[in-house]
């Protein structure tokens, strides 16, 4: 099994690098782009195990390590 | 002989390389990235530093900054291009040199003298050293994991231990085949991780990064004026 | 509904009484958040203020002293160097990452505030064991953190300290150290101006960052409402810095700011009303021109938001064009958000209404004071009653327990993720004693130690925090450099405790009468409360930042190798192992009474070092700190790759910490010269052993043989054998 | 409009960073992960233009800069 975790920073919080880009797009000729947000995807992969053992084990997962608690959400996808 | 170095926002070497090729008795100046024109100069130096933050991926954003056609004509003439360090991943990105670096192997930021053999010396980096040479040069990145693209590079500097042995212990960051530094195939255009303009006094790790900065600057006296510096 | 929102800004009752006398009226909500944040502990100093004013400031070299934004020192030919240390405890303990990195920023921007480009950072980090994973992880999140920032906005991190003890486990020290270096008439000041001087705000947009962050979270103890409270962490940008310090450094260079006030702790509150203050005059702030991240924030929010990289430039109006397209060019953002005006109210508009109407100075001068009761601890006596010695272990597994000790271990696991060789002026950087720079230009060096030792001043805040200034001193003694001026960041648990109040004015008394009789002023310096968590204080721990100047560098001293005569300079008396290393990593428990500094020893030991760098070349030096001065001499000899043959007299001269020792290294032959200069200068030297062959052998009580090859094994595994595989976000 | 593209690094491409996690996550107890891939997306908000604009610009942004040809693929989805 394996599960795909999708991080993302909170809006409220700063993406430096999501301006950054932003901008770089906007110089590149994409006049539109008014915003950009950068998040991270994490594909954990579990062999052998079900679904319901997987999704336990990912939550447990991103709660101690893989999400930033004090700035991002998770949400997790099964896949297979 | 006039060097340009080029400044994009967040490069932060541009003094230090531009004081390390003066006092090996080169000419520099500083260009901005916003520039369009490197007319009148004879080779171009990118810096290191962390040109627009690194975001995004290193070098990404950097690479089209208007100096950047500029860069790509003077190597089209055959001129020497260098990249240090970030100027190398820009140089990749760019598509002048092949491949991409990424993240270092143990994911931390290295900042210490490594040691480097010399692999060619048909290089503008190299030409003044001497093959199977061990060079000691700082190295300061934190993507200086040089991954290949599909054709084999020409490198021309590899990580090694004290007495020139490339293995996997020596192998700071991760990089393939322990490639440090490479060019093109005419050797005109070069690009290497570690910082050769941190060891050119005494006090510092080593001098051994004068070969390197005395070869680029002997690579830019023997190349016959173009119709650039006309 | 106000006296509810005063109490959730973190304002006491008497405090809300006291504006609505100032105001003659109740604050509205914008005025009573400008309050909260300026009158929170973090910028008001109120617990602090009153002990502060004894220290010693004045010598003739001080251009800025205390109260600006950095301290300022003359260092001759028209050059002048400004320092200022910071804390950045809580917000590295809520996001370790981010709380350092954004420490790293707040700290360049004090000293680029003052004209001065800065050349270096140190940082003074503590936490609890690394045997806890938490707190691996933060240290990892931490030392990561000052690395991404420091790195990408380009100054170099040129030394520290790292310190780990379970008192810190609930309440990680991260303070971090900013050098910079000026020419005489590129300094700038944080006033506002005459009236008409136009205030323009450069740098990133406004958004919701870390509001209240200096009330709540930098003025409150920990607890389970931690997590609560997460919402306001802040995220750094380094690349926006770095264009920052340029497009300032480039309107200093072109003489376009009449003053600076960076956008720290309280934000825009802050920065209206400190130069207003400064300057004695009002200033009439319009939000509707502030850029934003985030379109529809309120004005508390605007006033409070403490969003990173921010700066506010004093501009005369006929030069705000040429200001603007400054910021252009540097491509940063710049917005024209206020005017000074006459008069002593600031004034604040938003959506073109008038919300803010205060004095300026209000927010500044009439902060409360607070003079909190002051109980000297009645366990102290205890403490110095308690020198239970278990049994001693033999000297060679005292001295690996020691070498494997993160704290005292190899350290370049830390270091090695800092750039410090960026601008090519590190003479000696980080890895043995202080770091020391090249002023290109000049013929000088400037050399900066920063040390703390919680433990020490646990046991004795007064002797600890005097010879945390003399060990800073001969740290940088001992690369040549002669004491110049200090910084001082005072972490300690909380303030309503009379306990820790009395650790506090007795860390102060040491602070000053140290400074006092090296003639070494204080320049500047932060208070840190509330370093508690769930009722539990951390020691009371100062940290000391030393600058000195070296004129000219001597030159470099020369690799350790075979037949050199290993010589302990210091007063005979060595018998005290209060607080040091061995009594924690070998005897367990704290206890003791630490040896006071002897103020004429001390000067003398310092004078003998500097003259020996300058001239006996080559020689090699090494200050005696934490380990002692055994663990001393093997940091040399794993250096150098070299064993030796050393005798100790008792495990007090080997791993004593009393003050006022090093240890010199020189070819034999040369040892004469170095008695002679110790005989003129009058100090005592010993003469410990001979360095060769490949092991280690002490002769004393015990003689043991230990292969340096093992020594350097585990000293270089401390911390990366422990860190392995450690990850951060 | 917003676009969320997903770019990941191709397979024989190392990625040390989920190499490390792998390593952290089996220390933190979780055995059995045996493999983790960590990549990036980048969101991307153009108002006012239809799917098909956007579709068409942000891949013209792919290729050109946001992702590498190099050891990159990208995958484009259309949001809203
Ligand atoms: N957090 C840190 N960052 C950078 N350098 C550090 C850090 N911690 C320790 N170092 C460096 O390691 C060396 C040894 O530190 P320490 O033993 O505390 O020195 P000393 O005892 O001489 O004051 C010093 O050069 C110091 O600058
Ligand atoms: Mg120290």
């Amino acid at each position: 099994m394996k599960a795909v975790v999708t991080i993302t920073r909170r809006q409220e919080i700063a993406d430096p690098e999501g301006a950054t880009i932003q901008r770089a797009l906007v110089d590149l000729g994409y006049a539109e782009v008014d915003a950009v947000r950068v998040n991270r995807t994490v594909e954990v992969s579990m062999p052998g195990r079900d679904r319901e053992y997987v999704l336990s084990a990912v939550r447990g997962m991103c709660e101690k390590m893989l999400a930033n608690p004090v700035m991002e959400d998770f949400e997790i996808e099964i896949l297979d | 002989m006039t060097v340009g170095i080029v400044a994009f926002p967040g490069t932060n070497c541009e003094q230090d390389v531009a004081y390390a090729l003066e006092s090996l008795g080169a000419k520099t100046v500083t260009v901005w990235h916003r520039e369009s024109s490197l007319d009148g100069l004879d080779a171009v130096v990118l810096p290191g530093g962390f040109a627009h933050g690194d975001y995004l991926r290193t070098g990404a954003i950097a690479r089209f900054s208007p100096i950047m056609a500029a860069v790509e004509k003077l190597a089209a003439e055959g001129r020497p291009v260098l990249g240090i360090c970030n100027g190398f991943q820009i140089l990749c990105e760019a598509g002048l040199l092949p491949g991409a670096l990424i993240a270092n192997r143990d994911l931390k930021f290295i900042c210490r003298p490594a040691h480097l053999r010399v692999e060619s010396t048909d290089s503008i980096l190299t030409r003044a050293a001497t093959i199977g040479q061990v060079l000691t040069i700082p190295l300061n990145s934190y993507e200086g994991n040089y991954v290949p693209g599909p054709e084999a590079p020409n490198a021309v500097l590899r990580y090694c231990d004290p007495d020139g042995n490339v293995t996997e212990a020596a192998n700071p960051n991760g990089s393939a085949e322990g490639i440090a530094g490479i060019a093109n195939g005419a050797g005109t255009v070069a690009g290497l991780m570690p910082h050769p303009e941190r060891a050119i006094e005494d006090f510092m790790a080593s001098t051994d990064g004068r070969v390197l900065l005395e070869s680029f600057i002997a690579s830019v006296e023997a190349t016959p004026a173009g119709v650039a510096s006309g | 509904m106000a006296e509810t929102l005063h109490r959730q800004l973190g304002m006491t009752d008497d405090e809300f009484t006291a504006v609505n006398g100032i105001l003659e009226r109740p604050p509205a909500d914008p005025e009573l958040a400008m309050y909260s944040v300026m009158w929170s502990e973090h910028c008001s100093y109120k617990s602090s203020r009153v002990h502060l004013g004894g220290l010693p400031t004045d010598a003739p070299w001080v251009v800025v002293g205390p109260g600006e934004n950095a301290g300022v020192v003359d260092i001759g030919d028209g050059w002048l160097a400004a320092l200022r240390i910071e804390s950045h405890n809580h917000p590295s303990f809520v996001e370790p990452y981010q709380g350092a990195a954004t420490g790293v920023g707040g700290i360049l921007r004090d000293i680029f505030t003052m004209g001065a480009r800065p050349v270096g950072l140190w940082n003074q980090i503590r936490f609890g064991d690394l045997s806890d994973p938490h707190n691996r992880y933060l240290f990892n999140g931490v030392v990561a953190g000052i690395a991404g920032y420091g790195n990408a906005v380009g100054v170099p991190t040129l030394g520290g300290e790292v310190e780990f003890d379970p008192v810190y486990a609930g309440n990680p020290l991260v303070n971090v150290m900013c050098l910079g270096v000026l020419q005489e008439e590129q300094l700038v000041l944080g006033t506002a101006g005459p009236p008409g001087t136009v205030a323009v705000l450069l740098g990133a947009a406004t958004g919701r960052d870390g509001i209240g962050g200096a009330s709540v979270l930098a003025s409150a103890s920990f607890d389970e409402a931690a997590g609560a409270k997460r919402p306001s962490v802040q995220v750094g940008d380094p690349f926006e810095e770095k264009k920052l310090i340029e497009a300032c450094l480039d309107l200093y260079d072109r003489r376009l700011v009449v003053g600076v006030q960076d956008l720290g702790a309280a934000g825009l509150s802050c920065a209206a009303s400190e130069p207003a203050a400064r300057a004695g005059v009002g200033m009439d702030l319009n939000l509707d021109a502030v850029h934003l991240r985030e379109p529809d924030m309120t004005a508390p929010e605007m006033l409070m938001s403490e969003s990173q990289e921010r700066m506010m430039a004093f501009v005369a109006p006929d030069q705000v064009e040429e200001v603007l397209a400054v910021a252009a060019r540097w491509e940063i953002e710049a917005s024209v958000v206020g005017t000074v005006a006459g008069g002593d109210r600031l004034r604040v508009y938003h959506n073109g209404q008038q919300v803010v109407d205060v004095p300026a100075a209000s927010l500044t001068d009439e902060a409360p004071i607070l003079r909190r009761p002051i109980a000297r601890p009645d366990w102290m006596d205890e403490l110095w009653k308690r020198t239970d010695r278990q049994a001693d272990v033999p000297i060679d597994v005292a001295l690996l327990g020691l070498l494997d000790d993160p704290a005292l271990g190899d350290r370049s696991w830390v270091y090695e993720q800092f750039d410090h060789m960026l601008f090519l002026n590190t003479v000696h950087g980080p890895g043995r004693d202080g770091s020391l720079i090249r002023v290109r230009g000049t013929s000088k060096g400037l050399a900066v130690s920063t040390d703390g030792n919680g433990r020490v001043c646990q046991l004795d805040p007064r002797r600890g925090a005097e010879r945390l200034v003399y060990e800073a001193a001969l740290n940088v003694a001992v690369v040549g450099a002669r004491p110049l001026a200090v910084v001082d960041n005072l972490n300690f648990g909380n303030p309503e405790k009379p306990e820790v109040m009395w650790q506090f004015t007795e860390v102060l008394a040491g602070l000053g009468a140290a400074c006092e009789a090296l003639g070494v002023p204080i320049v500047g310096g932060n208070v840190s409360f509330y370093n508690e968590t769930d009722g539990q204080d951390i020691y009371p721990t100062p940290v000391v930042g030393l600058l000195g100047m070296a004129e000219p560098i001597p030159s470099l001293p020369e690799p350790v190798t075979g037949g050199m005569s290993m010589l302990l300079i210091g007063p005979e008396q060595t018998d005290n192992l209060a607080g040091s290393a061995y009594q924690r990593v070998v005897r367990g428990a704290l206890g003791g009474r630490p040896t006071r500094v002897d103020a004429d020893q001390g000067g003398r030991t310092i004078e003998f070092a500097i003259r020996l760098t300058h001239v006996i070349h080559g020689a090699v030096l090494h200050d005696i700190s934490q380990g002692g001065a055994l663990m001393a001499a093997v940091e040399l000899l794993i250096a150098g790759g070299v064993g030796a043959h050393a005798e100790f007299r008792s495990v007090e001269q080997a791993f004593g910490e009393d003050p006022h020792r090093f240890l010199c290294l020189v070819p034999a032959n040369r040892k004469p010269e170095v008695e002679q200069l110790a005989l003129e200068v009058g100090c005592r030297i010993e003469d410990i052993g001979m360095t060769g062959g490949s092991d280690l052998t002490i002769a004393g009580p015990e003689t043991i043989n230990i292969p340096l090859e093992r020594l350097r094994d585990v000293w270089a595994n401390a911390i990366s054998a422990r860190m392995h595989g450690a990850v951060h976000e």
